[in-house]
């Protein structure tokens, strides 16, 4: 067994209770993370682990990254992962078949002999000296002490991961940026492209959808007057998901429109 | 003067020369080879009269250093076995040019550029006799491929292509096992007085017998592959056949001797424990060849595929010489690299002549030839006969001389090699009875006879195989000491006549 | 030993005139064949000067040498080019130029036809000089060149009608089975060097004293198989039936008269080797015997007037191999037999090219009869050399034969009788075959065609067959008397006058002998004089006689033991090389390019799987760690 | 608590400062001038940040300090040795990224879409591969000279984002270099969780974050090994993923066919030497004193590595995949330098990894030239007869796969030599022998293409090489000469690196 | 209280993390399972930083996080980008490349 036990004054009992409340917990939460079939579920499970990490790290006097973890991951990190999931399809589900023939197996294998392995062997390791925590070193405060080693030994790579920052800030524009390759039409000349155009059926403007229809979800194209539903009236980020209804089924010329007497 | 390196840049000159001409000078690019390599030629007879035959170290010595933090030298120098070899190839460029001189017509590539690649390939064939630094020669003995692998695959005929890869890949595996016992001595210098490549100093490295034997190993296999010793050998057939009968010369005649000259300049100078060890078995395998070799002759359909397989035979004879440890069947290997040189060039220049001539080379598509070609059907024959070592011609004097060698201290091996002989008779008289007997084959008729460039091309192999097997004496004067050295070196001597155990 | 400068020229005058007529091509058609000749009877001038030279000096003097250079030097191995004219040599030097320029003459006239005159010339002259190598050779290696030269010059002159694939089979089969005999020979050069550190005739006469017995017997029955494939003996006497594919004038020369004798020379020339090794001299005999009988059994059924000729020739060698194995009181009768042969069979063989060339080539005898009329010289000489090789006194083969018998008797004991029994009803059988060639060819009722002229040949023909046949009656007698030759060539042979014992008075085998040679006549004549020849061999014969049409089954034992397996060897070794050795190589590219394949499988292209690799590989490391810590 | 101000040593940081500098100043180009000016701009900046590095680097090369940018840096003569390999590789391989045509016009653009066309129409370029490329190049320079976890950790994000980021950005075939990034950046990130949590296990087993300290708790650790084993092992899989080592390498294959073509010869060339010139430094220095625990599985994983990477090259189809595989079996070739553990295995390594680098940059650099109407042909049944239609593209490709090959006077022979002695040396006979087995697997593929080249006709559809530009031209020519050079004499470069190559501790 | 007992957390979180990545197939969720494995790497820092008492742990668990932002902004743009293009998020259907 590892002998790193640590006695750090009175709060070694709270600690032992926290741990073991919330260590569970944040296995259990990452499990789940790995069978929820939706993604956002997935990532509100991780935020979850997270925010446990961060109790852990102030329970372990790294009060300042615990913090941190909170701010900057949870909130900030974390976030950015939901709004990608927004885009791309908040309710999208993964199937959790296995496509892959035998990866899962696999997989599930690995993860035992790995998961086994790695507690086994830290049962077994010894660090031949004995656990100082961090008392001394907090002396001036977490972060203090931090700061001094960030702002002096680690200066190099700190000002190195601006460079990173940067990288990343680039990177996100190229690859998301519409540069115009052509200057942006103004009014006047989109209102002459749309009298100028083929058809007049536009000229007017887009319907917005479901105003004429019998349903009047943002997901329903709206009817023209002819009965036809325009298909251009959903939001395309909605058709382009694939979330637009079928508008077959509100198409007039489809309905039964013959009254029947009720007897 | 520094003789090796100017022989070596010799070809070079003439090659940027060449190089230099435009493509559409054709014979204007011939001539200059001919005469590049004419003027070698004479460079290096020149140097054969400076050599001190007594003398059995290395002379013209000459060295650089190279890549130091290796320890490697551009070292070069000759002792009798490789100046043999070099005028042999040397003797056997211009020959080669002034045979083919057509035969770059049908590549993929412009004639001249036939001409730069067989005087690069003239440069390493001379670099690598000469060369006294083990890793020189490696490099040289692999850098040697990419000329020949060239030539056969854009100047070939049929299967080109497939045979160039086949010879290449052949020839790479071996060389990188070969590698791997170069980088083990290298090592060991290393490890016991500094590295070096120096074929004298590793001579003298102390080293296990398991790992003398593993190095060896890998040095033979190389040479056996280059060789061809059975079961080493099916790279050959197909790529003599591919190449152009000139490249066939130069592949048989002198790249393949850079295995069996391998094996006594590096496999018996650095292993000579490891060599004996191995030379039950190593001369079962030649004496495999030997057989093997004249059976697939006797087999064999196609022309080229005859004379390829007859030189396997030839090779095996070669290995037995070197291996057999008595100076007979050393100095008769070491002369019958040099005359197989000269008997293979001209079988193979005739059958190149029939084959251009008649457009196949399947040896029952001639038929007659003595009545419509007489002058190319006799040149044939006697070459022929060169291969079937009569007496009387330069390849009895070696090819007895290891069997009588070989016999003093392994007669059985001897005794089944001398079966060849009659096999010998077989492979060459089938085909001559084939193709220069009977009646004339329908479409032969026309078959022009050898002209005069072509006379004057083979005139000179011809007379080296006459003379030298009447008057071998000048050849063997040379050879002689450097092969009783090689001998002494291994720490054998002669048997001494048994009286039969009276 | 005296030395000598000329002795070169024996065989340089031929050879030049070989090579001049090969390299100058159609030039010299016009005097080519005249040079050939000329130059032929220069040498045979030479070797009657080296004769004359010879007489005159005392028996220790006699034999001539010379050195011409350095051959081969390599350690103890110490071949000079040097020639070496001893008594033994100089009989062979006069046949072979002798006989040689006669058969030079008549071949003028016979092949005047041809167009290839010049180039047959060239072989003739080529073969002269080789054969004369092989005689003066004054060691078994020099000796080796000229046996394989006048291999190579037989080998040319057989297939000189080489368009003819039949022709052409026939001379690579003689060169092969050569090949073999030669191969016999070079295992006993090699034994020799390797037991006495020498190949000179000098050096292993002196080291045979010294050697094992054992090694000597090896090395004795390495020359007797190198002589039995050069002289056609058994086992290696196929090829000399097909030999006869040659212009006649070769076969007289070459395969009658002197190249298939070499090998009773090689014998009588290493007698030293074999009078220490009794093992290889009783083989020598029983070889002479078996084949004595082949050859005469042979005769007794063939057609082909050649063919007829050339039985009788290996019949005739084995008499002269079987004296030869008898020791030293036999080689001078070898010798003598050899000599006295080759007057009368080249003479036959020149008389059968007269009586072809008057008869438009025909060579089937059943299609002769009746030709006495129409060629009386060819008759004559014919009928000198019927009689002397009959061993009819006081004709040639009467001494020499007779000589053979006596000594094939006196061997002692059982052996003496077995080998006198067999030489008795050879010269029997001999006189019923030559009889019967007699009888078909120039007796009888006329066979052949209405389109045939038979016709007397001209002088330059009919000359050498006369001054053979004068051979053939005279030569017995003059190298006989007074044990002119056996005294000649004693001081070469160990004979150490051992007691000799006889088992029969000579003039009692001389008795038998003719009583022997009287029954073969009478036989032949009562079975072909006495009826009619068909002119188409019947076919409703004994099963003796269709065993001996095909050479007693000769070419189908060597089919059956050698060709076929052969064959069916390269064969197997083409394929074994296609599909073993190479297919293994190609199997090990194979095995790569699959792996690979296989290998390339896991690249599917799933990001996932990619990243369970790097797990497993992480599973992979724990475990070593796991492992290690445990 | 008192803080003292830190010493930098900027001399020592100065290449890669001067490439920051250089790349800040293209990302304001980027916002600042006009868009038909940026591609010479940028090409200028970049090349001019580059040089200055090389010639600032030159100024230092005989220094040496342990101590740069207080201790996360250390600077000695393979660091100087491995930057300037970098440089002159990144170099070169701006010749290529600088030939247009290679990267989208628009990358936001949907592929195939209007929008798409107009952009490739109106000429656009996206410029900012150029900062990306200096940031990378940044980070590679920093990736041999960490000096701490932190710092290597920085370093191996810093070279690594940008390249994830360029991967995406072919114009040709763009699902297949979405999808390149995609794994590539996948991928790894998950090796690099890997590196992390090796290096939390260093940190746990020697209390310490920089190398010195890690070092000295290997040699005088009181407690069992157990957490250096795990920090090895997973600090080994983050830098064997970089390397491409099996069975980390599966990245490779479909990046490198995917990603722009300049990209992945910058990628394959520069990010090998600067994975590898930390692993040495890691191996030779901090790793030294372990050495039982990491030679037998590095031994293990170089001889499958090599095998692997042979063989599967045999069966490949696309040139870049060949390549990509080719590289794979190289970095089993170059493993076998880092296991030798001995000077020559230093020296050894750096030169084979310059000498391969500049070979695969020229490798790569032809594969740009041979193109059709739709852009590079990487098929290589469409490069038969090759050799016929461009004599120098073919020529300077079989030099460039003979140099791989290791046939002797290519560059790749003395370094195959060099690397296989020193690894001998050190007593790894089976690696070795791996070595040369797979070496004659893979000679078997490079000398199939070198049939299809020069052997084999043409088929019918017209596979172009377009007249290239005068950059990607010179960049093969450079790489040719001195591969070459590299193959004939090799001695001053060895000298220059026997002498500069000692690692300080 | 033992300390150590975080590093079980850790190893089993990263054990978690490192199966995710395999077996889910939205490329988000399997970045957020590389997000959980650095995070247990992070744990693991803390707590051998607390264990060595040392803060230099945690400086390099500070700058992992912000490492591990930048990775995942460059991280999410590629798999926008990769969105957008194919209409899938998940990496199975990214294979085009293989073989």
């Amino acid at each position: 067994m590892l002998q790193l036990a640590l006695e750090v004054g009175q709060t070694a009992k709270p600690e032992a209770v926290m741990f073991w409340i919330l260590g569970p917990l944040a296995v259990i939460a990452a499990l789940a993370m790995l069978l929820v079939k939706k993604a956002v579920h997935s990532a509100i499970l991780m935020a979850f682990v997270m925010i446990i990490l961060a109790v852990f790290y102030i329970a372990q006097d790294a009060a300042f990254l615990g913090i941190v973890q909170i701010v900057v991951y949870t909130g900030a990190v974390m976030m950015l992962f939901l709004f990608i999931l927004m885009l791309v399809g908040v309710d999208s589900s993964d199937s959790l078949t296995e496509t892959i023939r035998g990866l899962r197996s696999l997989a599930i294998t690995a993860a035992i002999g790995f998961g086994g392995l790695m507690i086994s062997l830290l049962g077994h390791a010894t660090l031949g000296r004995s656990a100082v925590g961090l008392t001394a070193a907090n002396a001036d405060g977490n972060v203090q002490g931090i700061a001094a080693l960030l702002f002096s030994t680690y200066v190099w790579p700190f000002e190195v991961v601006s460079a990173l920052l940067i990288t990343a800030a680039l990177g996100a524009m190229v690859l998301a940026h519409h540069q115009r390759s052509t200057t942006r039409p103004t009014q006047r000349q989109l209102s002459i492209n749309r009298f100028r155009g083929d058809s007049l059926g536009t000229a007017a403007g887009l319907s917005g959808p479901g105003v004429y229809a019998r349903h009047n979800a943002v997901d329903v194209p709206a009817l023209l007057p002819d009965g036809t539903p325009a298909a251009d009236s959903v939001n395309a980020t909605l058709s382009a998901r694939g979330d637009m209804l079928d508008y077959k089924k509100f198409d007039l010329s489809e309905i039964n429109t013959k009254v029947e007497e009720e007897k | 003067m520094k003789w090796l390196t100017l022989l070596m840049l010799l070809p070079l000159a003439g090659a940027a020369i060449i190089s230099m001409l435009p493509k559409s000078m054709e014979k204007a690019a011939k001539q200059a080879a001919l005469g590049t390599s004419l003027v070698v030629m004479a460079a290096t007879i020149a140097m054969v009269v400076r050599f001190q035959r007594d003398n059995v170290d290395f002379q013209f010595v000459e060295k650089y250093s190279w890549i130091p933090s290796f320890g490697i030298n551009y070292a070069l120098g000759v002792d009798a076995i490789a100046l043999v070899l070099i005028l042999l190839s040397t003797i056997l460029v211009p020959v080669v040019v002034l045979a083919g001189w057509n035969e770059a017509h049908g590549g993929r590539w412009s004639v001249k550029t036939f001409y730069i690649l067989i005087l690069v390939l003239e440069t390493m064939m001379i670099g690598v006799f000469a060369a006294t630094d083990v890793f020189l020669f490696y490099v040289i003995f692999e850098a040697m491929l990419i000329p020949v692998y060239f030539l056969i695959g854009g100047y070939g005929t049929g299967e080109r292509a497939a045979a160039a890869v086949k010879f290449l890949i052949y020839s790479l595996v071996g060389g990188l096992l070969m590698l791997a016992s170069v980088i083990a001595l290298y090592v060991m210098s290393g490890a016991q007085g500094g590295h070096t490549f120096d074929i004298n100093k590793l001579s003298e490295l102390q080293m296990s017998s398991t790992t003398q034997n593993l190095l060896f190993l890998g040095f033979f296999i190389a040479f056996a592959i280059k060789a061809p010793v059975w079961p080493f050998h099916t790279w050959l057939p197909d790529a003599a056949k591919s190449a152009t009968p000139g490249t066939s010369v130069l592949l048989l005649g002198v790249l393949d001797k850079v295995g069996t000259y391998g094996m006594i300049r590096f496999c018996l100078t650095l292993f000579p424990e490891a060599s004996e060890t191995f030379t039950p078995i190593i001369l079962v395998l030649a004496v495999i060849s030997i057989i093997y070799g004249a059976f697939l002759a006797i087999g064999a359909k196609d022309i080229k595929r005859l004379i390829a397989y007859t030189s396997i035979s030839h090779f095996g004879f070669i290995t037995m010489g070197i291996f057999a440890m008595t100076s007979q069947a050393q100095s008769g290997a070491i002369l019958y690299m040099f005359n197989h040189g000269f008997s293979t060039a001209a079988l193979f220049l005739v059958a190149g002549w029939m084959i251009s001539r008649r457009g196949s080379s399947t040896i029952s598509d001639f038929g007659g030839l003595q009545r419509v070609t007489p002058i190319m059907a006799w040149t044939f024959f006697l070459a022929g006969l060169s291969s079937l070592a009569l007496p009387g011609l330069s390849s009895f004097v070696s090819e007895f001389l290891v069997l009588v060698g070989t016999f003093t201290r392994y007669p059985v091996h001897a005794i089944i090699a001398t079966f060849g002989i009659v096999l010998a008779a077989l492979y060459i008289l089938i085909p001559v009875q084939i193709a220069l007997h009977g009646p004339t084959t329908p479409g032969n008729e026309e078959l022009k006879d050898l002209n005069l460039r072509e006379k004057l091309a083979i005139a000179p192999v011809i007379a080296i195989i006459v003379v030298l097997g009447f008057y071998p004496a000048p050849l063997l004067k040379v050879i002689n000491p450097a092969a009783s050295h090689v001998i002494t070196q291994m720490g054998f001597t002669d048997p001494a006549p048994t009286n039969g155990g009276k | 030993m005296t030395t000598s400068t000329s002795l070169v020229y024996l065989i340089a005058l031929p050879l030049a005139g070989a090579a001049l007529l090969l390299l100058g091509g159609r030039r010299t058609d016009k005097w080519g064949h005249l040079l050939a000749t000329a130059l032929s009877a220069s040498s045979f001038g030479v070797g009657v000067y080296q004769l004359t030279q010879m007489l005159g000096r005392s028996t220790e003097e006699r034999p001539v040498s010379q050195k011409l250079f350095d051959w081969i030097n390599v350690g103890a191995f110490n071949v000079d080019a040097g020639l070496l004219l001893d008594q033994l040599s100089i009989c062979f030097v006069l046949l072979i130029t002798g006989v040689g320029t006669l058969i030079h003459i008549y071949s003028i006239s016979y092949m005047s036809h041809d167009q290839d005159r010049r180039r047959f010339f060239a072989f003739l002259n080529l073969f002269i000089a080789a054969m004369l190598l092989l005689v003066l050779g004054d060691s078994y290696l020099s000796l080796y060149v000229g046996w394989e030269g006048v291999g190579l010059a037989s080998y040319l002159l057989i297939g000189f009608w080489n368009q003819k694939p039949a022709y052409a089979t026939a001379s690579k089969k003689a060169f092969v089975m050569n090949r073999v005999g030669d191969m016999g020979l070079s295992f006993a050069i090699m034994i020799a060097f390797a037991t006495m550190g020498t190949v000179s005739f000098a050096g292993v006469a002196e080291q045979a004293e010294n050697t094992s017995e054992a090694a000597l017997t090896g090395m004795g029955i390495m020359l007797l198989i190198a002589a039995a494939g050069k002289s056609a003996q058994f086992p290696l006497q196929a090829w000399l039936g097909d030999a006869m594919a040659g212009p006649t004038p070769v076969s007289a020369l070459i395969h009658a008269a002197t190249m298939v004798t070499a090998g009773v020379y090689l014998i009588t020339r290493s007698n030293f080797v074999f009078d220490a090794a009794p093992t290889a001299q009783l083989l020598v005999v029983i070889v002479g015997a078996i084949t004595l009988m082949f050859g005469a059994l042979i005769g007794t059924a063939k057609d082909d007037i050649k063919k007829a000729l050339a039985a009788s020739t290996m019949s005739q060698i084995g008499y002269m191999i079987l004296a030869a194995g008898l020791g030293p009181v036999g080689y001078a009768f070898a010798i003598m037999h050899l000599l006295t042969h080759g007057f009368f069979k080249a003479g036959m063989f020149l008389g059968a090219g007269s009586v072809m060339h008057g008869m438009d080539d025909e060579v089937n005898m059943r299609k002769y009869g009746a030709l006495r009329k129409f060629m009386p010289i060819t008759f004559a000489t014919f009928g000198l050399g019927y009689l002397a090789i009959l061993g009819v006194p006081p004709f040639a083969g009467f001494y020499s034969k007779d000589m053979i018998i006596e000594t094939a008797f006196n061997a002692g004991g059982v052996k003496g009788i077995i080998l006198g029994s067999v030489t008795l009803l050879g010269a029997a059988i001999t006189a019923f075959y030559m009889t019967r060639v007699m009888i078909l060819t120039f007796t009888g009722t006329k066979r052949w065609d209405e389109n045939a002229h038979p016709h007397e040949s001209p002088w330059l023909m009919w000359l050498p067959m006369a001054i053979l046949a004068i051979g053939s009656v005279s030569s017995g007698f003059l190298l006989s008397r007074g044990d002119a030759l056996v005294n000649w060539l004693h001081p070469l042979f160990d004979h150490h006058e051992e007691h000799e014992q006889h088992l029969l008075e000579p003039i009692v085998v001389s008795g038998l002998a003719l009583t022997m040679v009287a029954i073969g006549i009478a036989i032949a004549f009562v079975k072909y004089s006495r009826q009619d020849v068909a002119s188409v061999a019947p076919e409703d014969v004994s099963v003796f006689t269709k065993i001996a049409r095909q050479d007693l089954m000769q070419d189908r034992f060597n089919e059956t033991v050698f060709m076929r397996p052969g064959q069916v060897l390269t064969t197997t070794l083409v394929a074994t090389d296609e599909v073993v050795i190479d297919g293994t190589v190609r199997t090990v590219g194979k095995i790569a390019m699959g792996s690979g394949s296989a290998l390339r499988g896991l690249q599917n292209g799933f990001v996932r799987s990619y990243a369970a690799l790097i797990l497993l590989g992480a599973v992979a490391l724990v475990a070593a760690i796991w492992v290690v810590v445990q | 608590m008192t803080f003292t101000a830190p010493v930098l040593s900027y001399s020592l940081l100065s290449p890669m400062l001067f490439l920051l500098a250089g790349a800040l100043i293209g990302v304001l180009v980027e916002a600042f001038v006009s868009k038909a000016a940026r591609p010479a701009v940028q090409l200028t900046v970049t090349l001019g940040a580059l040089l200055l590095a090389l010639m600032q680097l030159w100024q230092i090369r005989g220094e040496q300090s342990l101590t740069a940018a207080m201790g996360s840096v250390v600077f000695d003569g393979p660091a100087a040795l491995l930057q300037a390999s970098i440089l002159i590789i990144a170099m070169i391989s701006v010749f290529l990224i600088a030939d247009g045509e290679h990267f989208a016009a628009l990358p936001a653009a949907l592929p195939g879409s209007e929008e798409e066309r107009q952009a490739i129409q109106s000429g656009n370029q996206i410029t900012e591969v150029y900062p990306l490329t200096l940031f990378a190049v940044a980070g590679m320079l920093l990736f041999p000279v960490a000096n701490d976890l932190i710092t290597l950790f920085v370093a191996l994000e810093m070279l690594s984002l940008p390249l994830y980021l360029m991967a995406g950005l072919s114009r040709r075939r763009r699902l297949a270099s979405q999808e390149a990034a995609l794994k590539y950046f996948l991928l790894g990130a998950f090796s690099s969780a890997f590196f992390l949590f090796g290096a939390a296990y260093l940190y746990g087993f020697s209390g310490s974050i920089s190398f010195s300290g890690i070092r000295q708790g290997i040699v005088g650790g009181g407690g069992n090994d157990v957490l250096l084993l795990i920090g090895i092992a997973f600090l080994s899989i983050g830098l064997l993923f970089k390397v491409g080592a099996v069975p980390f390498h599966a990245w490779s294959p479909d990046v490198y066919q995917g990603a722009p073509t300049p990209v992945t010869a910058f990628m394959a060339a520069a990010t090998k030497i600067a994975a590898f010139g930390a692993m040495l430094r890691i191996y030779y220095t901090v790793f030294a004193n372990a050495q039982w625990s990491w030679t037998p599985v590095l031994s293990g994983i170089a001889i499958v590595t090599m095998l692997l990477g042979s063989l599967v090259a045999i069966t490949q189809r696309d040139v870049k995949r060949m390549l990509a595989y080719s590289s794979i079996a190289h970095a089993g070739f170059l493993l076998s330098g880092v296991i030798a553990l001995n000077k020559a295995g230093l020296d050894a390594t750096i030169f084979y990894l310059f000498a391969y680098g500049i070979a695969t940059v020229g490798a790569f650099a032809v594969v740009t030239l041979v193109r059709d109407s739709s852009g590079e042909v990487t098929d290589l049944n469409r490069w038969r007869g090759l050799g016929k239609r461009s004599p120098f593209a073919a020529t300077s490709f079989a030099l460039f796969l003979l140099a791989f090959a290791g046939i002797p006077l290519t560059s790749g022979f003395i370094g195959k030599f060099s690397i296989f002695s020193a690894a001998y040396e050190s007593g790894a006979k089976g690696v070795v022998l791996a070595g040369v087995l797979s070496s004659a697997i893979a000679a078997f593929f490079y000398i199939r293409v070198i049939v299809l080249m020069f052997f084999t006709d043409a088929t019918e559809d017209g596979t172009s090489v377009e007249i290239p530009s005068i950059l990607t031209r010179a960049t093969v020519v450079i790489a040719a000469v001195i591969t070459v050079a590299l193959g004939v004499y090799p001695a001053p470069l060895l000298n220059f690196i026997t002498d500069l190559a000692i690692f300080i501790r | 209280m033992d300390a150590s007992n975080y590093l079980y957390i850790s190893a089993l979180l990263f054990t978690i993390g490192a199966v995710g990545v395999v077996v889910r197939r939205n490329a988000i969720v399997v970045f957020m399972c590389i997000e959980l494995m650095l995070n247990a790497a992070n744990l693991s820092f803390v707590t051998f930083s607390r264990i060595n008492g040392d803060l230099n742990g945690q400086v390099m668990a500070f700058f992992t996080m912000v490492v591990a932002a930048c990775e995942v902004v460059v991280g999410l743009a590629i798999i926008v980008t990769i969105y957008r293009s194919r209409r899938s998020a998940s990496v199975d259907d990214a294979s085009l490349l293989k073989r």
